[in-house]
């Protein structure tokens, strides 16, 4: 088995376009459940909205820019729609309401209703060329050995790991602000803060929409690097993330970042090495190759369980902190 | 309650408590809920066979903790309690229900879904043995005698009706499957005046019918007046110990502990 | 790490290896491992053509089949695939994907003297194909007496298909509901019950390597082994990290990766192909005036509305079930009223989990199996307890009547595709205007 | 101790500068009310948690709020600071209408309450609970995060908090968890955040529940300092002995009405009080001094 491939490429994925898209979800994503204890199970419909968001706009010709702000705009606003609505309920009733709006979002968008809009079940193809006409970098494969890249992930590489280290910057400053504090004094007791004069619901929709602009770049990279499709943004994406960011640690800055990264090399990893194996018949006729993709699925579905029993406080953070521990 | 349980005598004065075999009985209690902090602090308990036995001291002191400590609750770190002679250390609450042990918590302390039938069914759940037919027949009739109203109200659920029925519905559940003795913690919490006082009237009665009864109280001085014995607690700890009037004759105690208004009415 | 204060670590790493290694046995015995499974696409568009026998007596039609007719699929001009109907008149045409495809029966290839209804009918110009759907089309021959639907007989249809999928979702949420209200645990794995259920019964009974019962008699032990399988979950996960007093939120995303783990052990072991039970799988509707049904959905529909109703005097008669509702008001109170709460929530998970199989297996007789069918339903189902109130049976029975309702019916207005949406909007709506549900009882502040 | 807290010499009467009412019947009127209630009802079903008439708390004194168990005083506090919604009525609170309003609102207004059962923030340091507390948070608001304004602020708060920290014997504590408080710190803890946010009126939960005598006492000595402060203090309290020690004024509830108001001797000698307290008439009151 070729050991030295499996993890070349897992080492690949772990650092290219979709692991950046879910770790800046992630960072959204940790404001709302680390920091604000919200109880998001919907967040896709963010990453979602900012990809269509862009996408619409962008292959009806509008400039890069137009069509990025449009990204973000549309998942201001439908943040702002299910946090208005939801935020009012009690957290377990907020899970059920967000992951049901996600699935609202995916069914109306790749409905033939919507498809002279969305592209219905086909989704938009070949929308971003303003994006990668922008690209400085001359077309080849850059990189040693197989740990390479073509021009295009890694221009969209470069964008990405600059979003990402902005995006960190912007979230220390913001939970180290007296802001974030309220959000973290929040989600403590919300009693205690509506006592001292806080106004819990707006900084609880402020914090929900901002870890929604996370969620919408995270789509508009996500929209330049496969494409849109509407069944990508599926309920399991927003799984994905949790994992993600379980892995990392929730409620600390990197968390998501070191997640993603750990999460997409796991990902990878599983991936080659049940191919390799299979192809090499380690299981007999249990397994088939097709049965390499299901079977990566149920090992992080594994983890997921094994994480949030074991170690709520992800790889790398500290007992006392786990967020998730406490009942 | 039942026939076959004997009018208890109440702790005769002629007697040392010590050489009764006591009823309840818990050692050098500690115990608390989060880890590493202790509520009660080498906590000591006794009741005997028929008596009333009040236990007060200010918010905080640990008072229900005791009550939920001995009735396996709340988890023991060390010391013991036995009832009827026997260990019961770490039991769980259905177990004691089993022994002859009832409680009734402060609050939320009905099945406010349920009808008042529904609740007794609940209270009587341990007597595997007991068909509808008896719950119907005796049983019933002994709680229609202690709470006459609960027979208009038989049908009716819980959350349609007012806190002093509630009370009421809480105190028939524990008593229905036939205890030995009930724990109650704060009955009187909640009601008004004059609900307060049908509570310990109805707490004198459960006694007379031969049901031993430990009360917690924040309202000590009403309720101490029912006790033949009580304990004082501060911070997890005894601090005093003795027949319910002198509890109430202490001057320091009823300063220091009793806390309440009430602590100033010289009876 | 945590482990020192995890004293069930053993019991639970061992269930979920028990889990995995069950299920893993249990497919690899049970189902030829094929190369079907690469084969994703399952959508089709069929039909049956036939001929009513005007001459034939008695008081139930007659159909004739017509054979060897050609009929085209197209889609935007280019074609998709063609097909000839066979001895019993029945064609079918795979096609790549969802979509809207063009449906042109070729009328030089009728037999002589039978020819369609209405002539200009001979091309159906938008047949909308949903994913994983085999759809039906029809072509009417002959003189037609009652070709037209009315619109009365097309609603009162609708109602009767919506109470019939209202019945499958209440039986499969009763449990749901009832697992949340004496544990308080979300449970985002319970579509994979409803799947778990249909896919044992399908093994016992049409499975090659498996015992090749028939359908009515696999019901039995299929129940017995999800309500075991439903016990060993709550033994080996969920009472342990109660026991730890792990928080809701950490038990439903526990769940949620549950969910992972044994919807895609499905996936291997099933297929992800679309498969029917041998029995029952076709059946023609048997007309009632104003509606027709499929013998199989009546009873589905009856067997459903029949043990709904049992089991509701169940929880209102006898002591368990009232001390199930007890331990769902409050599960402390109960405890110290003596009641056993680890084994009544053991025996909820045993009812809830069976009843879900159940419910599985009617959702596979009335429509088909595959590895995500109960994902599917599972935003459904929390719909209709969240509009029923949550943590109660009676309400998920009465939720998951209307929202089946709802849905089917809404079709009569609104395009098929949002179904779901409807069903979703109703929760979504529901939250905001009466979170505690329709049957919620309200607790009077102290 | 507190080095600065006050002895408790002076009785309370003579610290008072206002003039309390000359009558001491439920529901007169006082010089300089600072939050008023009239026809105050919340009623759950047919039954009235809360029915005060008229009930007027005095800016300036320390006034006691007792009663038995369920006579409705946390939930008048609830009503007050609108935690909890108002069936019939209203309260004002330095002559602006406050129900109706949110919470929040009202704590913005400057009257601000604790909490029975004391709720420290357990994952956010002391200091941390001590600064979320301020009204004065530049940064609080999200589009001034990213600016410097906000830092220089905080750095004066942070002065303020440690000399409230100071003064509540909680220096030591300032940079660990507020979880790690012992019940006693998470009391202390709780009413200097309430002073952090410099309120007019504070209004506290019984503030000696569950702490014991000697804590009690400095609990006290910070009451008595608040007024000295020239902050309304309004409180719930239990231990008669207590309120004796502090209070200017007390008003006793019963099943949800204003059955007794006054200086505490007046009221102790009260006999509607004394039937309230003890279900039936036995017994006479008298005082100790």
């Amino acid at each position: 088995m070729d050991w030295i491939g499996i993890t070349v490429a897992a080492l690949r994925a772990s650092v290219g376009p979709v692991a950046v898209a879910y770790a800046l979800a992630g960072l959204g994503l940790n404001l709302q459940f680390g920091y604000a204890g919200l109880w998001n199970y919907g967040h896709v419909v963010a990453v979602a909205a900012g990809a269509y968001g862009a996408a619409i706009p962008l292959e009806a010709g509008a400039t890069l820019m137009v069509g990025v702000l449009c990204g973000v705009a549309a998942a201001l606003v439908v943040s702002l729609f299910l946090g208005v609505a939801a935020l009012r309920l009690r957290l377990d009733y907020l899970a059920i309401a967000t992951i049901a709006f996600g699935e609202i979002f995916r069914q109306v968008v790749r409905s033939n209703w919507a498809e002279p809009v969305t592209g219905g079940v086909f989704g938009i193809q070949q929308f971003a060329r303003d994006f990668f006409d922008l690209n400085p970098i001359s077309e080849g494969r850059y990189g040693w050995g197989d740990f390479s890249f073509d021009h295009r992930s890694l221009w969209l590489m470069i964008v990405g790991w600059t979003l990402i280290v902005i995006g960190v910057l912007a979230m220390y400053m913001l939970v180290h602000s007296p802001w974030g504090r309220t959000v973290r004094a929040i989600r403590e007791d919300e009693q205690v803060a509506r006592s001292l004069g806080k106004n819990v619901f707006f900084v609880r929709l402020q914090s929900f929409m901002i870890g929604s602009v996370f969620g919408a770049f995270a789509g508009v990279l996500l929209a330049f690097a496969n494409n849109v499709n509407p069944d990508f943004y599926s309920l399991i994406l927003t799984f994905w993330v949790y994992t993600a960011l379980l892995i990392g640690g929730i409620g600390r800055v990197l968390g998501p970042v070191v997640g993603a990264v750990v999460f997409w090399f796991l990902f990878q990893w599983f991936d080659g090495f049940m191919q390799s194996s299979i192809a090499e018949g380690w299981y007999g006729n249990l397994l088939q190759t097709t049965d390499a993709g299901p079977f990566r699925f149920m090992l992080l579905g594994l983890i997921l369980v094994l994480l949030v029993v074991l170690r709520p406080q992800g790889f790398f953070g500290d007992k006392d902190e786990a967020l998730l521990d406490a009942s | 309650m039942t026939s076959e349980q004997q009018v208890a005598q109440p702790a005769s004065a002629t007697q040392p408590v010590s050489e009764i075999q006591p009823l309840l009985e818990a050692h050098d209690l500690v115990a608390g809920y989060v880890p590493g902090v202790d509520i009660l602090n080498d906590c000591a308990f006794k009741l005997l066979q028929g008596e009333i036995v009040g236990i007060v001291g200010p918010n905080g002191a640990g008072k229900s903790t005791l009550l939920k400590a001995m009735f396996g609750l709340v988890d023991i770190r060390k010391g013991s309690v036995s009832f009827q002679g026997s260990d019961i250390t770490g039991m769980s609450p259905h177990q004691l229900v089993r022994r002859g042990v009832g409680y009734v918590p402060q609050r939320d302390n009905t099945f406010l879904p349920l009808t008042v039938q529904e609740n007794m069914w609940m209270g009587s759940w341990v007597k595997k043995k007991v068909d509808k037919e008896l719950i119907n027949k005796e049983r019933k009739q002994a709680i229609f005698e202690l709470f006459p109203k609960l027979r208009e109200r038989w049908e009716q659920r819980v959350f349609q009706m007012s806190g002093g029925e509630r009370q009421m519905v809480a105190m028939a559940r524990a008593l229905i499957a036939g205890p030995e003795v009930v724990l109650l913690d704060e009955p009187s919490a909640g009601l008004s005046p004059r609900n307060q006082a049908a509570v310990f009237d109805n707490i004198v009665s459960v006694n007379k019918a031969g049901v031993s009864v430990v009360i917690v109280e924040q309202n000590a001085r009403a309720c101490l007046q029912i006790c033949n014995r009580g304990y004082v607690l501060d911070q997890g700890r005894n601090v005093f110990e003795g027949s319910g009037a002198s509890i109430l004759d202490d001057e320091k105690i009823g300063r220091l502990y009793l806390g309440s208004l009430t602590g100033n009415v010289r009876l | 790490m945590s482990l020192a204060k995890f004293p069930h670590f053993k019991r639970f790493i061992w269930s979920i290896y028990l889990i995995i290694l069950g299920a893993v046995f249990i497919g690899a015995m049970g189902f030829p491992v094929s190369g079907a499974s690469g084969q994703e696409t399952s959508e089709s568009i069929k039909g049956r053509l036939e001929i009513e026998d005007t001459e034939a007596q008695g008081p139930r039609k007659v159909f004739t089949p017509i054979s060897g007719v050609r009929v085209t699929v197209s889609q935007d001009g280019r074609e998709i695939g063609t097909a000839t109907s066979d001895g019993s008149g029945e064609w079918s045409v795979g096609i790549p994907s969802r979509g809207t495809y063009q449906v042109r029966l070729h009328t030089d290839t009728l037999p002589t003297g039978i020819t369609l209804t209405d002539a200009e009918k001979s091309e159906l110009p938008n047949v909308l194909v949903d994913e994983g759907q085999s759809k039906t089309v029809r072509f009417n021959f002959g003189p037609g007496t009652r070709d037209t639907v009315s619109r009365l007989e097309r609603i009162s249809n609708l109602v009767l298909s919506g109470l019939r999928f209202g019945a499958i979702i209440a039986m499969c949420s009763v449990g749901l509901s009832l697992i949340y209200g004496v544990t308080g645990l979300v449970n985002f794995a319970h579509g994979e019950l409803v799947t778990l259920g249909a896919l044992v019964a399908y093994y016992l009974h049409t499975s090659a390597a498996g015992p090749q019962m028939s359908l009515l008699l696999a019901i039995v032990p299929t129940l017995i082994i999800c309500g075991l399988f439903g016990a060993s979950m709550e033994m080996g996960i969920w009472r342990p990290l109660r026991k730890r007093h792990t928080s809701l939120i950490a038990l439903s995303l526990v769940s949620i990766g549950l969910g992972f783990v044994l919807r895609y052990i499905f996936a291997i072991v099933f297929g992800v192909e679309f498969r029917s039970y041998s029995d029952y799988s076709v059946q023609d509707p048997v007309d009632f005036g104003w509606v027709s049904i499929a013998p199989k959905n009546m009873l589905i529909l009856i067997v459903s509305v029949m043990l709904l109703a049992a089991f509701g005097l169940f929880l209102m008669l006898t002591r368990t079930g009232v001390g199930i509702r007890a331990v769902a008001s409050n599960r402390e109170l109960a405890s110290v009223s003596g009641i056993n709460v680890e084994k009544v929530i053991m025996g909820v998970w045993i009812l809830g989990t069976a009843s879900t199989a159940l419910g599985g297996i009617f959702l596979g007789i009335s429509e088909r199996l595959d590895w995500r069918m109960g994902l599917r339903l599972l935003l459904l189902m929390f719909a209709a307890i969240v509009l029923g109130g949550l943590g109660t049976a009676f309400g998920a029975m009465l939720g998951g009547f209307l929202i089946g309702l709802i849905v089917e019916v809404s079709t009569y207005w609104i395009d098929n595709e949002f179904k779901v949406v409807v069903g979703l909007a109703v929760l979504v709506l529901m939250l905001f205007v009466r979170p505690k549900g329709l049957l919620g009882y309200r607790e009077r502040a102290a | 101790m507190p080095p600065e807290a006050m002895p408790v010499e002076a009785t309370p009467l003579e610290a008072t500068s206002a003039v309390l009412p000359a009558e001491s019947r439920p529901g007169v009127s006082k010089p300089n009310p600072i939050l008023t209630a009239r026809g105050l009802v919340r009623s759950f079903g047919a039954f009235k948690a809360v029915d005060i008439q008229n009930l007027e708390i005095q800016q300036g004194v320390i006034t006691a709020l007792i009663g038995p168990n369920g006579a409705g005083k946390t939930t008048f506090f609830n009503l007050a600071t609108g935690f909890d919604d108002t069936s019939e009525g209203s309260c004002w609170f330095q002559d602006q209408r406050i129900t109706g309003l949110h919470n929040y609102q009202i704590a913005r207004l400057g009257a601000v309450r604790t909490f029975q059962n004391t709720r420290a923030l357990t994952r956010l340091t002391v200091m941390e609970n001590m600064l979320f507390a301020s009204q004065q948070q530049f940064g609080e608001r999200l589009h001034r995060v990213y600016g410097a304004k906000w830092r220089r602020k905080e750095q004066k708060e942070k002065e303020r908090a440690r000399e409230l920290l100071d003064r509540f014997a909680l220096t030591h504590m300032a940079d660990e968890f507020a979880g790690t408080l012992s019940g006693g710190q998470r009391k202390l803890l709780e009413m200097a955040r309430a002073l952090m946010a410099e309120p007019t009126m504070v209004l506290l939960d019984e503030p000696l529940a569950g702490v014991n005598p000697a804590l009690g006492e400095t609990i006290l000595e910070h009451i008595l300092a608040l007024k000295a402060g020239g902050t309304t203090v309004l409180f719930i309290e239990h231990d008669m002995s207590a309120v004796r020690k502090v209070s200017d004024w007390v008003i006793c509830l019963a099943e949800g009405r204003v059955i007794a108001e006054g200086t505490h001797g007046e009221v102790g000698q009260n006999q509607l009080v004394l039937d309230a307290y003890l279900g039936s008439t036995r017994g006479g009151m008298s005082d100790d001094e």
